[in-house]
Order: C-alpha cells, then structure tokens, then sequence
C-alpha cells in the first residue's frame, strides 16, 4: 500500500447531506470504510454519516478502576484496623456503615480515574486508517480522510468536487502531538 | 512547520528545576545522614575494650534496672579504676583532666527518643532484653553508634513478636506517649 | 509477677464536700506542664484549664449561693471526641480505659473539641515560652504540647503509668489510692476521689454507687467514668 | 343564585408570545469559523485593566493569603479568633461556602446535561471552571485550619513506619476522600469537553499559546473514534460525578451532624446542604455570567438573557428548596428537639447575631421570592447580579449561623463564648476570593471560555420550523 | 555544716538540660543537641530520671502546711502537700502549690545590691556578701533604741533568731505585719482569747465534728488562719460525719467563698456582728435554760435586729437551731473581728461557744499552740510616729511589704523616706524593696532552712521544717546567716550560734525530749529525721482546752454602725487566693479564677445587680472608689451576693512593683483604708464608707464564666 497517497475531502458544515453522499461514493469507488476516516469540528454520529460503529474499551477500563477502587476501599476499611487496632469510643474496628461511605468514594475515584486514563490510553495508543489533519475542521469543515490507489485518485477527485468537496491533496502526517 | 522547541526543554528552567530538587533531596539526605552518624564525642570512649575485659552494661548503666534511664557512670566510677591503671592513652589523660577539675564529662546522648516518647528501660531489661537487641553490637563499637530505624513501628513490631498476647496493654498509646 | 487485670479508672466528685477553692486548677496545671496565657487571652476564652470550676448562682438576694462544679475531661466509655479525630490523636487506651490525648499525633482539626459535650478539650493557640529559669519546674514526665495541639485532662496517665511500672517491679498490684491525679492529691475538702471502678471493693466504686450520684448530661449516652455527688440542701450542684 | 356572566375580554397576546425566538443563542446561529474568531478574540484580549486586575488580586493573594497563612503557620492558630467553645470559625464557613459554589459546575453541566436542558451549552464551561477553582479555593481551608498544617500528610492513607493509618470512622477523612474525588474528577470533567476547543485554539495559535494546547489537545484531530470515546466518557462522567457531588456535600453536612452537638445532630442535615449548595453555585453562575458577558468580548452573543431568565427560574426553586430544608429542620427542633437544641434557636433568633440569622432568611428567601418570579427582573442581568450575589451573601450567613453561632452556645451555659472574626482569618478568607477570581481570571485568557463545538452542535440541533402562520422552535436529536 | 555543703554539692552538678529538653517536644533530634551531664558524685538516693521529694513547709501563707516537694536533676517540679503533716493532711490549696512559680520567678533579686534611694548622685551598684555582711554589721553598731525590724508572719525561725538579737542589742523587739493577718483581725482574735481565757493564743475550732457552725465573718475555705485545714474540716463536717451532715450559716456582708458554701447565708450589716451575737447569746442561754450572762445583756434583741438589719423572727431561728444543736460551734475572724466593735464580737463568740460548752469538747474551741504573734496595726503605726520622728536610723525590713500590705492612711511611705537607712531582705523587687537602700536577698523559701512553730492548724503541738530542695538558684543568702555573721562582725557576742543550721538544731533541741512522734539520741540523727518528715509533732492529736474562769461583765463599749450617708457605701476588702498580694507575681494564681467572680488577672468592684442599675453602672464600667483617705480606680462586677449597700474589693492586686506579672494590673485596697485600729490595736476598717463615681471608661474583666450563660444577659 506503499502507493497509497492519503488525502482529505472538506465539506462545509452545512453540507452534512453532501459528505454523507461522499463517503457512500467513495465506498462504491471502491475505498474500504477502512481506508476512510471523518474528522469533524462537532461530534456527529455514525448513523448520520452512515459509517461503521467505532468502537472503544473505556466503559470496560472506567469498570476495572472502580473495581481497583472498591478493593482498595476494603481494604483500608477493614484491612489496616487489623494491622494496628485502635478502639475509638465503643465504636467496633470495622463498623459497616462508615466503611460505606469509604467504598463509595474509593469506587468513584476509581471509575472516573480510570475513565479518564482510558480516553488518554486510547488517544495515544497506535490508530489505524488515515493520518492527517486540516486547521478547517475546527473551523466547523467536515473531513473525509482517505486513501486510495494512485490509479481511481482522478475519478474519487471529480466525484467529490462534484458534491462541493474541497480536495486537499497528499495530505500530510502531522505531529499534533509530542 | 517547525516545531518549537517547548518550554519546558528550556536549559534555563531545566537547570532551575535540577536545583530545586538537588535541594530537597540534599536536605533530606543530610538530615537522614546527621541523624545517623555518632555524634563527637568528648573522649572516644572504647565500649569495645570494657567489654571484652569483662564489664558488664550494667556495670556503668546500672539505673537500667530499676529506672527509666540507664544512667552515665559518674566521674568517681571511671576513676575508681582508671586511677589504677596505666593512663597512657590521650583519652585517659582527657578523663584525667575531668577528674582533676571535678567536672562532668559532657557526653552528647547517642541513643535517644523523641521527647514525647516516654521510654522507660526497666521493663525491657526485667523482661531479660538484652543490651544489645535495641542498642546494636556495642561489644564490637568504640563509642557508641546510633542504631537505624529506631522508629515506632520497630517498638511495635518487637512489642508483637514478643509478646503476643500483650500485645493490647503494649500497643496501648499511653504506654509511651503522654 | 501479678496478673494484671484492665482498669477502669475512675473519678468522683463529691459536690457536698466541694468548695469550689480552685486548688485542682493550680494543682493540674503544675503537674501537666499546662501554660498560663494571660489576661487577654483568657478573657478571649483561651485558658488552658484541664479542669475548671463552673459556677453557677442560684436564688435572689439574700437566698442567693453558688453551685460550685469542677469540670475536667469525663474519660467517657463511650467518647464523641474520639471517633471524630482523622488522625487517632483522641483514642481509648484499653489497658487503663480513659481517653488519651497523643499530643505528637495531634494535627489540630480541633474536631474533638468540638465534639465534646463537656468542653474538657482546650486547644494550644499559640507556643507559650516561658521565660528562663521557668522552664525548670517543667514536669518531664508529661510532654509539653507546642502550638496548634489539643490537649485535656488525662487523670495524670503519666503517674498511672509510672504507678502500674512501679507494682509490675515490684510484682504486685496497684494498691487502691496508690495511684492518684494531682487535683486529687490536692483537694483540700476531699471532695475527688479516685480510683479503680473495676474492683467493687475500692473506696471510688463505693462512693460511685452512692444514691447522689449522677453523671454530666448523662442523656447523651457518653458513659462518663467520672461520677457527681450532689450536694445536699441548698448546697453544691 | 344566578350567575352573571361576564364577557371575556379580547384574548391579548402575552408579551413573550411575540418574542423573536431568534433572541436564543440557539436560533440565532452562526458560522463555526465566526464564533471560533469570536471565542479566541474574547480569550487574547486583554486591556490595561485586566492586567491591573490580575496584579492586584495576585498582590492580595500573596499578602492575605499567603501572607497571613504563613504568619498564622508560624504564629499558632491564636490569629484567628477561634476560641473555646468555637473552635471552628470563619475558616470552616469559608469552606462549606466554597465546597457549595462548587456545586454549581456539576450542576449545571451534569444534571443539566443529562436532563438535556439545552439552555446549558455556552455556559458549562463557565461553570465548570467555577467548580474546580472553587474547590481549589475550598481544599485550601482543611490545611488552613489545621494547627499543626506541617504534618497534614498523616490524613493521607499510606503505609508507613509508624503503623498508623488514618482513622476511617472520621468524617474528615471521608471529607478528605469525597474531596479529593470531587477535585480530580470535576477537574477531569472540565477537562475532557475542553479538549476540542483546545484543538480549535491550537489550530488558531502560535508561539507559546499554540505549544501549550498542543500539548494539551492531546494530538485531537475529531475523528469519529475520537469524538466516540470523547462522549462515552462524558456520559461516564456526567452519571457518576452527580452521586459524588451529592456525597461531597452531604459528608461536608456529616462533618456537622454526626457530632453531638446540638443543632447539628439532625438527620436532614444532608440534603439541607445539599440544597443550599446548589442555591449558593447556580447563584454564582448567575454572578459570574453577568461578569463575563459585560466584560469580555462577544460574551454578549453566546451569553443572553435567556439564560438569566432560565437560571433565575433554577434560582426561585432552589430558593424554595431550601427554605423547605431550613423550616423542616427548624421545626422539628422546635417541636421535639433537645433542650439545647432550642435554646439555640431561640438565639439564633434574639442573641446578639440575631442580624446574621435575619440576613439569611432576607437574602435566600425573602429577596428571591419577592423578585425572581417576574420575568422582566430575571431578564435584567444587573438585577440578577445583585440578587445572586445578595444570595450567596445569605448562604454564607447560613454557615456562619450553624458552625460559629450554634457553637458558641451548646449545653453548658457556664463555657459559653462569642466568637468574634479576627483580622488574619477575615484577610485569609478574602485572600482565597482574590485566589479564586484570580485564577479565573486567568482562566478566562487561557482557555476557550464558551464550548464552541457544544454550542455549534446545539444550533446544528435547533430549527425554526414554520407551522402554520408561526416559526416555531424545532430540536432535533442528533446524537 | 559540712552536711549542707555536701547536699547541696549533689544537687548542683545535674542535668539541668532535661528542662530544655522538655520544651523541643516534637523536634525529635534536636534533643541531642541539648547536653546532658552526669553527676561527679552521683548520690546513690539520687539517680536521673527519678524523682527525689523533700519534705518542707509552705511559706506562701503563715499558715504553715507540710509539703512534700518532688525534685528531678536537681529541680523543683511540682509541690504536693505531705501526708503526715498534722496541718494539712497531704492536701494544699492553690497558693501553695505555686510556690515553684516564686523560686523560678525571672524577677526575684538576684544578688546583693545598693540602691541609691531618691538620689540620682548615687547609682545604685550589685555588692558582694562580704561588703553586705559589712552593712549589716556597721547597722546593729547603731544605738539600739533607733534599730527597728519589721517582718512578716514567716518564717517563724528568722523571727526567733531576730528576738534572741534585738534582746542582745537591747533593741526593740521586732514587729511582724502581714495584710492577712490584718485582715482576718488575727491580733483581735488572740486578745479575745487572752482576755478570756487567760493566755495569749490562736483558738482552734473543731470544725469536722461541728453539726452547727455559725460563722461571723471568717472566710476559713479561702483566708482565715490555716485555710487548708478548715477546708479538710469543713469536708469532713459534710460528708465525714456518720451522724449528722454537719450545718453551716455564715453571718458576713458580703458572701464569700464560706458563705458561699454555707447553709445559709445571713447578709448582715457590716459592723453590727457584734449586737447579733449578744442577741444570739442571750437567747441561747434562755433556750438552753442557762442564765444569761451579763455581759450578753448590753444589746436588747430588738435593737440588734434593728442595727443588724435581720428580722427578729431570723434571730429567734438561728438562736433555737444553734441551742438545740448537738455540738454547735461559733466561729468569729475577718470582717465581724476588723472593726471598731472587733474585740467585743471575739469575745462574745468565744463566750458563745463556751455558753454552750464546746469548750475542749469534740467539734468545739481548742486553744493552738500558735504563740508567735503578729504585731497590731496600732504598733505599727507608733513605729511610723517614731520614724517619721527621726527616731530610727536602721530599719531592717523581711518578709512583709509595708508599702503595699500597711493602709496609705498610715504614712508609712513617708515615714520610710526619713529613715537614713533602710535595709531590705526581699527576694523579690516589691514595693518597698524599690525605696530601700540594700537589697540584701534570701533564698526563696524552697532553697531555705527554717521552722515555722505557729501553727494555728494544727490539731496537736507541732513544729514544721523547712529545708531547702533545690541549690540557690542565685547569689542569695539566708538572713539568718547574714545576721549572724554580721553579729559576728559587729565584734560583740551577741548570738551563740555558728549558722542558720546550728541555730535551728539548738532551737529544735528541746524537741528531742517533747514526746514527738519520733525521737533520736543526738541532735544530728534528730536532725536527719526532722528533716525527713518535714517537722515535728506528738503522735497523737490532742491541744490545751481553754478555762473559762469567768466571764467579765462586759466586752467592752458597743458602737452600732453608722449608716452611709446618701450616695454612699460600705467599703469592704477581703482576701481571696492571692492573700496578701505577694502571691501575685506567681502567673498561675492570676490566671486562676477566682472562687466567686470566676475573674482573673485584675481588680474589681463587686456591686450589687440592683445598685448597679440604680447607678446605670453595666459589667466592665470602670468606677473610681473614694475614701476620705484617698481613691481608686476598678471595673465592675454585678455581684449578686453582696448587700446594696456595699461594695467591696478584693485584695492582692494594685502591684506597682514586684514583677511583670504582678505590677500594673488591678488597684491596691489598701490606699482607700483608713489607719484606724480597734480596741485589739488590729485594722478596723469595716464601717468605712466610699463614694463611687463612674468615669466612663470602660475595662473588660477576664472572666471565665461566660457572662451570657451565667447571667442571661448579651
């Protein structure tokens, strides 16, 4: 796929109507939804632009922090007033309900952690589909990043500015990021 | 597009930073560092010697055994025998010198506790501790050494380990602390 | 050696004999190192006391009299200044049931004394130097609290201590009255008794199931180890 | 009897019928690249009084707060005017009250988000920042307040060679944790819609403005994976952070009332605070909105009066709220409570600081209900400033009523005391609202105050549709 | 002594770095830093660590309590009353448990010193003991006639020593003032006994076994004579008794801390005690069915229930609950003594108890063998005539401190200007030590050797020792060696004895043989053991009862009380836990409330609630108090238990001198009384009326009370 030439498609935002059509063109022209990616200034669902359902593991890896958190909730709350008790009033050394409130606590820290670590594990993990980016997407443009053979790059490109796209070529890997 | 070289990269907050923490960490290190060297002493009193001429601790310590403190041998007790022997070291002539001015020897405390630990030796040497578990091997020390780590949780570890089922009159905070 | 059995110290109070004479006040604060703060500040309601009488009037002129109420820290069995510290700096000792102060503990969240129906917890606002030679009569058997810890009555744990290290020595146990906080050494009118309430047969349980006992706001549920007698006739609290 | 009928009179259109639905941010669009120029002109403008403000709230904050703090950590906690039986004072009141204000991001961008109000959109961000410079404001005290600040770590679980852990039966440590929870999590919250916006700037940047949100973008491009994960996690958050900031200020209620001291001892204590919390932060959103739209630029456009009038409308229920709460506690204790309990109230009433009891009841009953039912007056920012201000005014009464003044006067007459502010705390408290206007202000020139991309996607949303003879708001769900 | 230098060579060479080492708490390491020394000789009873106690006597007050002192490294911790002591039982009140305050006071004196008095040519300069002992010497060559002492209640040895020397010198006796002696009418009481009983003495009451005690102005739980032994008693009389709990009125005009605690308390006029005990006598013997005795006949009952201000119907009350009571007793000191009527209320309480013949009896009237005696006012004054006269060259002054403790009234200021010299033993810089020419300082009384022989609490014959527990902490000297030296210097044999310590061991000599409750063959291993148990005292309780050959037929001339004027009031003066004010340089007694007001660290006016409101006058007002002998100034305390027609100030503060706790806080009481003696030669100041004027200022009183929850107020 070394011939393989990325290259981005701008829609404005008002033409929402205009990239969905694009992208199911560029699919009959034969570029995988693999080979496509949509950058966009707002979040629109896949529904509306007809794509594939993404996919992404941050409910499961938010779940395992609140789990991380509960046990270590336990474990301060009933673990360390075994390693050296001390009676405050006639209070026992594990009294249930204010373990409760540590648990609580120690779940949601753990769960919104997490969450977040999993955005940022997600977001500097390797990403397949075309690279590139274009300063008008956070204009409000829609992008349709995509590569294609050299060969049907004529025919993508007539096709596209037909619809009112704006072709940025050989668009570039840019490094938005340290 | 170049990317500029980050703020952060900048030899001046760099260097800045790598002071910063050289100072913190200095100054942990050398508090760690002073609180573990033997401080200087008046005279390099030779434990090492007395002991394998046959004295006991408690010999020079005897308030051990009926007292919090374990007490300094006073003037006349060095005296009683070191008026019999030789006296050819400088350090003897050093304790001479006490001895003919009737002064007290300043001897700087080695073994210590915070002020608000409230340690007390004869329970430990009725319950047939030996010197040497808390005070390192002075059998083998000219002055005496500060022994590492002589924290809290050292007094409890021993306090558990020994006396197991005690361990809720031994862990009690009134026991040192009031 | 003597087996030893938990104690559970205790205190009383016999308003008849009280005479509200302030003795107790000097007597603590001397045997616990507790510092005097000065005029503006114990106007400012800043005096350390560990114990304080309160003073009540009642009746009008000429039936008017005082009700004299020495107040120190109740040991209470079941304390609210305990649960409350973050830090286990407010605990309860198993060994000698009374509430213990860790001064080195302490961070001052102040919490405790707040918590503290009987207002037995005073609070180190600033470091109170003494000037040279003062120093000297600091008692070293008790910790001196620097600024920014809270403190309180102990029933002098320091001479509980020293008392029950002195009888395991001595492989015996702590005789009745051996052990006593310095108010009670001092109370000029005997009116503090203090002792052992585990041992039915010492003079404090005795007077502790006198029929003028009551306890301070005995509703809260604090359980305190230190017992009133009322007073009799128009006398004492 | 007969009935005399009266004819009706002629149906006059009510004033808001004829209202130009194009006066809502979300019916007047515009294009992206004009609101982003917009956002970013408000952002890197600055005049000489910005600047003259910034260095004087830093100067206030290095003097009052730091200043004082450290002469305080040095000194002994005796500057303030704490005392025996009040051992909290102006400090913990300042606590609650910012742990309250902080409330006011969750709110309004959680609840509001997940109940769909679509009024929120240009504001969250505003409202959010308040919550985690609030926090940050608040997290302050529990250090200040401590007398011995230098080993405050001890609250902090970890294993270590005394074998001591902290006490988990202490509410403070569960304030510790319901804190440090809130903190991070607010503050990952404003975090994570930001990002876009962070993009945009980065994209519309040079220098060392452009180096700092490239970094944090975090590489954002807006790619679908990107924009999925984004909103999983938003709706993560938005759901989890809602029970955590209801747990923060009911811990910060338990604090108070599992003690034994009367007039805390009281189970409503919980929502009681809860409520008073939201009151006292949507009232300084409102404050704040006013301060933002009549001093940076274009705020006037993202920030109407529509949204005045639906915070005013928030306000007028939190208001009744609230006074539901107080009247339900006070009544009980009224009726059935412990005699000490009563004493306090009747004190609070006639003691001396009669004037703080009276003020709370004026500013968070008496002033709202009296204004914020009429339209015109939600719909005047200015009035809305004062009152939102006069609001948060009583909420801090209401903390100085329960912490110092119920403290003062518990169950043994004789131990009595009057707690009387004292100049370090009053100028450490001032110090932590120099601290908090100072880093929003600051905030203001460092990040896109407004989500852009939240406010497009609404207005993408949101159409006029002409049924019959009228244009009538349409939304349509995009997600 | 070789024995006193050795002990006190022990004690020196300790570790005084423990003291610092107690206030580093927290600094963990920094202890190391702090030098800690062996002893050179390490005493085997002595060891680090450990506490070594010594038994002393209190001389804080002239009562006299045991005292156990605990001492560690060579320093005086914390003082604890001794167990044995027949005073005090092991129990002290609060003055005596400061005590360490004064010996580590950072204001005492602490060398010899001359000052140049009231002239600036001569700056004052510190002498060594040599050149003292010179002054001293150079002052006992004077004409004897013109050499005066001046002391105070304590100690009683130094007083003995300076006996024996102003005997020798052919000198005037020395006087012995002290403000609470004056105050209680201590002087008045003894000649009530002397004329009664025969012999000059203190009476003891039996207060524990009392079941009704009638108290005429002797506040016995704060002031009056042996205070922590009454206080024992009165415990004792509540609770002690398996009988009977023991009853308690107090007749005073202004409630003090006994009439606080009593039954009843009867508020009666100041001044007119003396008409309520008659009218109570004559009833007594009517309902004991007695013969009233003559001299009870010199007040009809109305008239004392005219004067007193009781209904006659009260009187009829207390007469019959005393007449029919078991064992009741009558108690008489403080304001019913210190007034113009003073010596006809002693008696006539005296002859009350005897009416109901508790005399000797168990709860009834002892004779103490407290023989010292103070000095009355009256001899006092005639020593300010004569020096005001130029009659004195030498005035040797120890323990007291005229100028704050003696009435202004007196003069006795500028009478002191005119003595060419005036020689001052203080240890503290008070008052009168700053318009001395030496300062000669003793040790403070917990570095001294001494006896105190009066004591007026102690139930059996008693002698009290002092020894020091502590090396002085300066260059001090004990007077007593000072004086004896400079005897020695002076060139004439005047004193046989070699030093304080011989003195006291030939004084205590007789002791050996007096049926104490140990006894030694010689005076050294005697010695050791006075020294260990802190004095000597028979083993078992029992003192002289008093003889009542007859009663005379009158007390003396009764003078009713004269009502104050409009606008006027009743000016009292009572004594609380600073006694004589020398304890108000101690901080821990000021910061200590007081019993009644709860007041710390000042002065106050007490003024009756309804008064006050008359006079619009609030808490905290600041009043000026006017005597026809000169005014002052102090706040005001709505005192509810205080007639409307009195006010009174308590004693002790008002220091000038004397130190940073003690100088410039509160008013002194003594500038406002009048010099007036009664027929006892002891103070008569009660009947004393003032003016008050408001001055609009105001000074909040650091109470401890809170004055909302106490008072309802805001």
């Amino acid at each position: 796929m070394g011939a393989n030439v990325v290259h981005l498609a701008l829609f404005k935002e008002t033409e929402i109507d205009h990239a969905a059509e694009a992208i199911a063109r560029l699919r009959e022209l034969g570029v995988s939804d693999h080979d496509i990616s949509v950058i966009s200034g707002i979040p629109y669902s896949e529904r509306i632009l007809g794509r594939p359902m993404t996919w992404t593991t941050i409910g499961r890896i938010g779940l395992a922090g609140a789990v991380v958190g509960f046990l270590v909730a336990i474990f301060l709350s009933f673990g360390t007033p075994l390693l050296y008790p001390i009676r405050v009033a006639a209070m026992p050394f594990q009294p249930i309900p204010t373990s409760i409130v540590v648990i609580f606590e120690l779940t949601m820290l753990g769960l919104l952690i997490s969450t977040f670590i999993g955005v940022f594990v997600e977001t500097i993990s390797p990403s397949f589909g075309p690279r590139g980016y274009h300063p008008k997407i956070s204009d409000g443009h829609i992008g349709i990043l995509f590569s294609s053979p050299a060969q049907v790059e004529e025919s993508i490109h007539a096709t596209l500015q037909a619809l009112g796209a704006e072709i940025v070529h050989n668009v570039e890997e840019e490094r938005l990021w340290p | 597009m170049r990317v500029k070289k980050s703020w952060w990269q900048s030899g001046g907050i760099r260097i800045a930073a790598a002071f910063v923490f050289l100072i913190l960490f200095g100054g942990a290190a050398s508090g760690i560092y002073l609180s573990q060297i033997p401080p200087e002493q008046p005279i390099a009193f030779p434990h090492k010697t007395h002991v394998a001429l046959g004295a006991q601790c408690a010999y020079c310590h005897p308030a051990a055994d009926w007292g919090p403190n374990a007490g300094l041998p006073s003037l006349s007790k060095c005296w009683g025998c070191h008026q019999q022997v030789q006296k050819k070291s400088p350090e003897l002539e050093k304790l001479a010198g006490y001895v003919q001015r009737n002064e007290p020897i300043p001897w700087v405390p080695v073994a210590i506790q915070p002020d608000f630990v409230k340690f007390n030796h004869q329970p430990h040497v009725r319950a047939g501790i030996a010197c040497e578990t808390c005070h390192g091997p002075v059998s083998q020390m000219t002055v005496a050494l500060p022994q590492p780590r002589q924290n809290m949780g050292w007094c409890l570890d021993c306090h558990q380990r020994m006396r197991p089922n005690d361990f809720v009159r031994l862990s009690d905070c009134a026991t040192c602390h009031y | 050696m003597a087996e030893e059995r938990p104690a559970k110290w205790g205190l009383v109070v016999d308003l008849d004999r009280c005479t509200g004479c302030n003795a107790c006040i000097v007597a603590c604060a001397l045997e616990n190192n507790v510092p005097f703060v000065g005029e503006d500040e114990v106007a400012y309601g800043r005096a350390l006391y560990w114990i304080r009488t309160q003073r009540y009037w009642e009746g009008e002129y000429p039936e008017v009299t005082p009700t004299f109420q020495p107040v120190m820290c109740q040991q209470c069995g079941n304390a609210p200044c305990e649960p409350v510290c973050p830090v286990y700096a407010s605990v309860h000792s198993e060994e000698e049931q009374i509430n213990l102060a860790v001064y080195n503990r302490c961070v001052g969240t102040r919490y405790c004394a707040n918590n503290c129906p009987y207002f037995a917890r005073v609070f180190n606002w600033f470091d109170y130097e003494l000037p040279e030679p003062m120093r000297s009569y600091l008692n070293p058997d008790v910790t001196v609290r620097r600024r920014g810890v809270m403190e309180k009555c102990t029933f002098c744990v320091q001479r509980i201590v020293r008392g029950r290290q002195k009888a395991r020595a001595e492989g015996r146990e702590l005789r009745d009255g051996e052990v006593q906080p310095a108010c009670v050494q001092a109370c000029p009118a005997e009116a503090l008794v203090f002792g052992d309430l585990s041992d039915p047969e010492s003079r404090v349980s005795q007077l502790a199931r006198s029929q003028r006992r009551y306890h301070l706001l005995e509703a809260l549920g604090t359980l305190p180890r230190v017992t009133y007698l009322k007073g009799v006739g128009n006398h004492g609290g | 009897m007969a009935v005399e009928a009266k004819p009706l009179e002629t149906a006059v259109p009510l004033p808001h019928a004829e209202e130009d639905p194009r006066e809502h941010l979300m019916f007047d669009p515009r294009p992206r690249e004009v609101m982003n120029r917009m956002v970013m002109e408000a952002m890197t403008t600055t005049s000489r009084r910005y600047w003259a403000w910034v260095i004087g709230l830093a100067l206030v904050v290095l003097v009052c707060l730091l200043g004082a703090w450290g002469n305080m950590i040095l000194t002994g906690m005796g500057l303030a005017g704490i005392r025996r039986p009040v051992f909290w004072g102006l400090f913990i009141v300042t606590f609650v009250f910012w742990i309250g204000i902080s409330h006011a991001g969750t709110f309004v961008s959680a609840i509001l988000r997940v109940f769909k109000a679509e009024f929120r959109r240009p504001f969250t961000r505003a409202a959010e920042l308040m919550t985690t410079f609030a926090l940050a404001a608040g997290a302050l005290y529990p250090l200040i307040h401590l007398g011995r600040v230098w080993v405050f770590y001890w609250l902090i679980p970890y294993p270590n060679a005394r074998w001591l852990w902290p006490n988990f039966r202490s509410p403070l440590v569960w304030d510790f944790l319901a804190i440090t929870t809130y903190l991070l999590s607010s503050t990952i919250y404003l975090y994570l819609p930001l990002v876009p916006d962070l993009a945009m700037a980065r994209d519309r940047t040079t220098g060392w403005r452009h180096a700092l949100y490239r970094l944090l973008a975090l590489g954002w491009r807006g790619t679908e994976a990107e924009w999925h994960r984004l909103r999983r996690a938003i709706t993560i958050f938005a759901f989890a952070i809602i029970p955590v900031m209801f747990s923060v200020h009911t811990i910060v209620s338990w604090d108070f009332a599992v003690g034994v001291v009367a007039g805390w001892h009281s189970t409503i204590f919980g929502p009681y605070f809860i409520i008073g919390a939201i009151l006292s932060g949507v009232a300084a959103v409102v404050s704040i909105l006013f301060v933002l739209r009549s001093t940076m630029l274009h705020m006037d456009y993202f920030i109407r009066k529509e949204h005045f009038d639906a915070l005013g409308k928030l306000l007028l229920v939190f208001s009744m709220a609230w006074a539901y709460f107080f009247f339900n506690d006070y009544l009980l204790t009224w009726y059935g409570g412990e005699e000490a309990a009563r004493r306090i109230l009747t004190l609070h009433a006639t003691g001396p600081a009669a004037w703080v009891w009276y003020l709370m009841l004026i500013c968070n009953v008496v002033i709202p209900w009296l204004t914020l039912w009429n339209r015109t007056i939600r719909r005047t920012p200015w009035a809305m400033f004062i009152i939102t201000l006069l609001i948060n005014v009583g909420m801090y009464a209401e903390r100085y009523t329960i912490i110092p003044l119920t403290l003062g006067h518990q169950r043994m007459p004789f131990d009595w005391g009057v707690y009387t502010p004292r100049p370090t705390e009053i100028s450490i408290v001032i110090g932590t609202f120099a601290l908090f206007l100072l880093l929003y202000l600051l905030a203001s020139r460092l990040i896109p105050l407004v989500p852009v991309w939240e406010v497009q996607e609404g207005q993408m949303a949101h159409t006029l549709r002409k049924v019959g003879k009228a244009e009538v708001p349409s939304v349509t769900e995009l997600e | 002594m070789s024995e006193k230098i050795s002990r006190r060579d022990f004690l020196k060479l300790t570790a005084m770095g423990a003291a610092t080492t107690a206030v580093m708490t927290g600094c963990g390491p920094m202890s190391r830093y702090v030098v800690r020394r062996p002893y050179t000789q390490m005493p085997e009873y002595n060891q680090t660590g450990e506490s070594t106690y010594y038994a002393s006597t209190c001389r804080e007050c002239p009562a006299g309590c045991g005292i156990i002192v605990r001492t560690r490294e060579g320093r005086a911790l914390t003082i604890e009353g001794n167990p044995n002591h027949p005073v005090n039982r092991g129990r002290l009140c609060a003055r005596g448990l400061t005590a360490q305050q004064g010996l580590y006071n950072p204001d005492r004196i602490r060398a010899p010193r001359f000052q140049g008095r009231s002239n600036p040519a001569t700056p004052g300069r510190d002498l060594t003991w040599d050149e003292a002992v010179q002054v001293v010497a150079t002052a006992l060559q004077k004409p004897p006639q013109r050499i005066a002492f001046l002391l105070g209640l304590a100690p009683d040895h130094l007083y003995d020593l300076v006996s024996e020397l102003t005997q020798a010198l052919g000198a005037p006796p020395p006087l012995r003032y002290n403000a609470l002696a004056a105050l209680e009418g201590r002087t008045t009481l003894i000649e009530a006994v002397r004329r009664l009983f025969g012999s000059p003495a203190l009476p003891y009451f039996d207060l524990a076994q009392a079941e009704v005690t009638l108290a005429f102005g002797a506040d016995f739980l704060q002031s009056w004579l042996s205070p922590v032994t009454y206080t024992r008693a009165y415990g004792a009389m509540r609770q002690g008794n398996p009988r009977r709990r023991g009853e308690l009125i107090v007749f005073e005009p202004r409630q003090s801390l006994t009439a606080g605690n009593a039954d009843r308390w009867v508020p009666i006029v100041p001044g007119s005690e003396a008409h309520v005990v008659l009218a109570l006598g004559q009833r007594v013997a009517e309902l004991r069915g007695l013969p009233v005795p003559e001299a009870f006949r010199a007040v009809r009952p109305e008239e004392a229930a005219q004067v007193s201000g009781l209904p006659l119907e009260q009187l009829e009350t207390l007469a019959q609950t005393f007449a029919t009571a078991t064992r009741p007793l009558a108690l008489v000191g403080g304001s019913a003594l210190t007034q113009p009527n003073g010596l006809v209320t002693a008696q006539a309480v005296l002859a009350l108890n005897a009416l109901v013949g508790n005399l000797g009896q168990p709860g009834g009237v002892f004779l103490s063998a407290a023989a010292a005696t103070p000095t009355p006012l009256a001899e006092v004054k005639a020593l300010v005539e004569r020096m005001q006269a130029g009659e004195v060259d030498v005035l040797f002054i120890h323990g007291v401190n005229p100028l704050f403790e003696v009435p202004a009234a007196l003069g006795f200021e500028a009478a002191l200007a005119r003595v060419p010299l005036v020689i001052n033993f203080a240890a503290f810089p008070d008052e009168t030590a700053l318009k001395s020419d030496y300062l000669f300082p003793d040790h403070s009384p917990l570095e001294s050797f001494g006896y105190q022989r009066s004591l007026a609490g102690s139930d059996r014959p008693a002698w009290s020792a002092l020894q020091p527990v502590v090396v002085p902490l300066y260059d001090t000297r004990a007077t007593v060696d000072v004086l004896l030296a400079a005897a020695q210097a002076s060139g004439q044999a005047l004193l046989p004895y070699r030093d304080e310590v011989d003195f006291i061991q030939q004084k205590i000599l007789p002791l050996i043989n007096a049926g104490g409750f140990y006894t030694a063959p010689e005076i050294l291993t005697f010695w050791s053991r006075w020294l260990q148990h802190g004095g000597w005292w028979t083993p078992a309780a029992g003192l002289p009862t008093p003889t009542l050959e007859r009663l005379p037929a009158s007390f003396g001339t009764l003078t009713p009380p004269t009502p104050p004027a409009e606008g006027a009031f009743y000016l009292l003066t009572y004594a609380n836990h600073l006694g004589d004010g020398s304890g108000a340089n101690r901080p821990w007694l000021q910061e200590l409330p007081d019993a009644m007001t709860t007041v710390t660290w000042n002065s106050w006016v007490e003024i009756h609630p309804r008064t006050a409101e008359e006079l619009g006058l609030k808490d905290d007002d600041v009043v000026r108090i006017t005597t026809p002998y000169g005014s002052v100034e102090a706040s005001v305390y709505r005192y509810p238990a205080i007639r409307p027609d009195t006010l009174a100030i308590p004693f002790g503060q008002g220091h000038t001198a004397l130190g940073r706790w003690a100088e410039g806080r509160g008013c002194n009481p003594a500038q406002v009384l009048p010099a007036g003696h009664n027929a006892a030669g002891d103070l008569a100041f009660i009947g004393t009326t003032a003016t008050l004027t408001p001055t609009g200022r105001r000074r909040p009183l650091a109470r401890v009370e809170s004055k909302e929850g106490v008072y309802g107020e805001h």
